[in-house]
């Protein structure tokens, strides 16, 4: 996978939130504050503006673009949380005389060290019902595609479904983390909604290794 | 610029006085900028600082978090209070990189001490421009406020929201910090009010925020929520609606078992956004008087508009244990947009 | 005193923070009381005044006027404003005998000058409680305040009416008495502040008296009242919402229209009770744009709730052409509950 | 008429007014303030309470403490104006040596000076949609009941069907006195609840007299 394939993935993740926009704001307003559809389409917004402004090179410098930009542009917990994994998944791969292409094995490498630096920053473990929830079980599915030996669009699918499922276990989950904690056990009976933009981070994936293929 | 037609659909649905939902914050930032010269506003870069700039040899105070909260945090800058403040979007944690220009706005050279309420983003987001400023620097401390007796403490959990001390912390460590006190000591007087403080809210109505135009929940004609913060949440439970006294009593009740209450206090009846104030008034008279029922004198008070929810209506109280120290420092002079006395 | 099962029934209907429909002005003066130490309050008499009692040889200021507009008027009793205030029921005009008694509180041997509102009911109540005084053998004097300009003026009707300009009144005329001025003077002034001055307001839904229970008018979901009083009384015309931009507009129009704007300007952007404060910046900023258009410098000014009428959403726009008399008047140390600096 | 009889019509004025409350708030609400109901129930509530606590030996004295009573009472422009109407009224029925009975002529005589006293305070004509709209053509017709020698019940019925019909005819008309002046056109349309408090006043001198006959 080359920069082009992951500007594909970047500019996948922005249409899918703003499509989704209203659905995450709405899963917020039931366990938040209503505005994680819009946080998140001004970053994805602004990270393709920046890929297009001053194209990176690597990709390992373009997805710590996309991390850098999303924490200098959210705002709020899913900012930090996912501009550090875009960043840290961008730091795994390298950061002097970087390869131009990615094995679908450094992929999964950099989204673990990117899972990593979200539960180190937030602290929270699965069960938390936060968007560690989908994040881990695609990092899995993404490692063990990896060690099966699967094509990229085979293990995307498998990433992006145990997301999806990641997602929709939030549900009768009661919070621990963020701001859906506050409710204590009024916040279960609804979806998480970093989970469920997770979920379209991953589904991401496949879209854009169709647009490739 | 004009509104796109769908926003201004949208924002005739929810009839706000607004332009467009985009552009709410820098728009009111730039009324706060015309009505206060003593500020110096950024609408554009989202900080609000004190117009004379950073005082030399002095700690600097800055605070931020979502916008939607007004007077909260941006009418507490000036003389005796914050050095500078970081407005987010509605509801959403400002960026490090608005905090880093804050922090520059307010470091005199004595260190920098962050007002931070505990939400997972401000506390996110304070920590990654502690750190670039550290980088620069500056000595950088934080204060968590987390003062909300609605939420449970718990390790394992996202621990208490910081509401309505807030205004005390900033007001108190704004104070010491005027006196000449260190980093450490207004880090401490911070820590201490906090320490003191606690706070239970109450909402009659949900809030719309503009991007949505739609209440964050809806309530019966007859339901309340008790337990609330301040973005619009549902609380913790659901109830009835009451008379003043006993929703009064609720809030005491709530406050005085996690911190029992005695002696004197400093004491705020804080509207949501949307509560007239003949209302507030009401609810405090039942408050004042429950506290002295409770051997409590309410020493000092606040009643109006301080950390709101955008058009919720309903109210919290926020109750601190005073001691001379504490009490000297609040009375101290101060001069800030929604906060002055003494000049 | 339990509220009965009717009023319960009710009060939960309208969700609002009280005790019961009966005692809501009683309750809240209790609350003022409580929270101002420098307010002598009789929530039975309804009476407010400053607790010092009245300042030997200096003009004392009257004002009163229904309830439900809080802080007017009872917020603006203190030091460099009023000397004391009388709330009558919500919206209606207080009677003689609270005047009488307000006078009383007021009267430090210089004369007392009554600031009223034009309406109906509070100029013949405090026409009467003026003649009861004389009789006594306390020099009074009145000032109509009729700064609304959605009321056409004219010999045969009631006039315009009295609105937010009472602020600016009481506030530039109590400086005046503060400083020494005599009667005839403080009068004089008084009624320069109102010819000055010219108010116009605008809702985005209509207020709730907790006696009825229900809203005073219905608006559609995307309509509003143009030109609206503080009484809950519909405007002059109904409209179709708009931005915050062409709301000022059409304010600035009529106040223009009126009383051709041009050189420096008091100004205030007044909440009607359940307004968010972001939303009266949004409001001002256009107001100081606009009127920086029109080559209105905007020299002094006011954004909050001051004139609010119960729980009605939206705001009125108060210019006052200011010159340096009144500009240090303006300036002078005011310390009252709602607005204080100097002090 | 004696004071039995008067105080009879101050407690049907107070029935009436508590009876028909709500209808009066929302006469209000329309075009004035929503508080006509409320102030006229707590003022004449209040008048019958001072003439219980301490009964007026003369007609003339018991219509200047319901008078008194509901200027210190009632507040508003009605508290006012329907105090001096009955100030008035009691002061024309002569102030030492007051006769206990009062003829039909007096009685006239006595609303008209109320009148008078209304419209001196307020300055309203018949046409700007006030009380004095229903006030005015009831003591005409008192008056012309008088001159036709007629009976207390015929002319109270006259007069009430006067201050009725009166009230009836503010529907249409523009308000250019009190709260109502201010929405210019968009007064009218609607019925001026002084207007219809004071067809209640002349109503119950019907009741009065019925529960006297
Ligand atoms: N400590 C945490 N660790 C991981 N994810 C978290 C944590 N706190 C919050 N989140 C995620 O962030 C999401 C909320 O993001 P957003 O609404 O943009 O920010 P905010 O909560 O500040 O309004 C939650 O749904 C949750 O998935
Ligand atoms: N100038 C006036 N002359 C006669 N009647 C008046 C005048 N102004 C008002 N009124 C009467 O008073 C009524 C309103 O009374 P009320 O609602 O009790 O007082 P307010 O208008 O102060 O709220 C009006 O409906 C009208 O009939
Ligand atoms: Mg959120
Ligand atoms: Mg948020
Ligand atoms: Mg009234
Ligand atoms: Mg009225």
């Amino acid at each position: 996978m080359d920069t082009a394939f992951l500007t594909r993935w970047i500019a996948g993740i922005a249409d899918a939130v703003r499509a989704e926009r209203d659905r995450l704001t709405e899963l917020d307003a039931a366990i938040g504050d209503a505005d994680h559809g819009a946080n998140l389409d001004r970053g994805f917004g602004a990270a393709v503006q920046a890929l297009a402004d001053d194209p990176p090179a690597a990709p390992g410098a373009l997805l710590r673009l996309v991390g850098g930009t999303l924490i200098s542009r959210v705002g709020g917990a899913s900012g930090p949380l996912y501009g550090t994994a875009f960043r840290e998944a961008g730091r795994s791969l390298g950061s002097s005389g970087e390869a131009s292409e990615v094995s679908l094995a450094d992929l999964a490498r950099a989204l673990r060290a990117g899972l990593d630096g979200v539960t180190r920053l937030g602290s929270a473990a699965e069960g938390d019902k936060t968007m560690v929830d989908a994040f881990a079980p695609a990092v899995r599915a993404l490692e063990t595609a990896v060690s099966a030996g699967a094509g990229e669009r085979e293990a995307f699918e498998a990433a992006a479904s145990a997301a999806l499922a990641g997602a929709e276990a939030t549900v009768p989950m009661v919070a621990r983390k963020g701001r859906a904690s506050y409710l204590g056990p009024r916040s279960a009976g609804h979806e998480d909604p970093g989970a469920a933009s997770c979920a379209l981070i991953f589904a991401a994936l496949c879209t854009a290794d169709q647009g490739h293929g | 610029m004009l509104a796109t037609t769908r926003e201004r659909e949208q924002l005739r649905n929810v009839k706000k006085l607004i332009n467009s939902a985009e552009t709410v914050v820098t728009d009111a930032l730039r009324g706060l900028s015309a009505a206060h010269p003593g500020l110096r506003v950024d609408p554009d870069g989202r900080t609000v600082s004190r117009s004379g700039g950073p005082t030399p040899g002095k700690v600097g105070l800055v605070s931020g978090g979502g916008s939607g909260h007004e007077p909260l945090h941006a009418g507490f800058v000036g003389y005796g209070m914050l050095d500078a403040a970081c407005p987010g979007e509605i509801f959403t944690s400002p960026v490090p990189g608005q905090m880093v220009t804050a922090t520059a706005a307010a470091d005199g050279g004595a260190g920098v001490l962050y007002v931070v309420k505990n939400y997972t983003g401000d506390v996110l987001n304070f920590e990654l421009a502690a750190d670039l400023c550290a980088e620069e620097g500056v000595e950088i401390a934080s204060v968590l406020v987390d003062d909300d007796v609605a939420v449970r403490d718990s390790l394992h959990t996202a621990g208490r929201r910081g509401t309505g001390a807030t205004v005390f912390v900033e007001k108190i460590a704004g104070a010491a910090a005027e006196g000449g006190a260190s980093l450490a000591e207004v880090t401490r007087v911070a820590e201490e009010v906090n320490a003191r403080s606690r706070s239970f809210g109450v909402a009659l109505s949900a809030c719309t925020t503009p991007a949505s135009g739609r209440p964050t929940f809806e309530l019966g004609e007859t339901e309340i929520e008790l337990g609330i913060g301040i973005h619009g949440e549902p609380g913790r439970s659901r109830s009835t609606m009451r008379d003043a006294r006993e929703l009064a009593a609720i809030a005491l009740d709530a406050v005085d078992e996690d911190m029992p209450l005695s002696g004197d206090a400093l004491v705020m009846v804080n509207g949501m956004g949307a509560t007239p104030l003949i209302e507030l008034y009401v609810v405090f008279a039942e408050v004042a008087e429950q506290l002295a029922g409770r051997g409590v004198r309410v020493a000092r008070s606040l009643v109006g508009d301080y950390v709101t929810s955008l058009d919720m209506r309903g109210f919290s109280v926020t109750v601190c244990l005073l001691d001379e120290d504490l009490t000297r420092l609040w009375d101290a002079p101060v001069e800030t947009p929604a906060l002055r006395w003494g000049r």
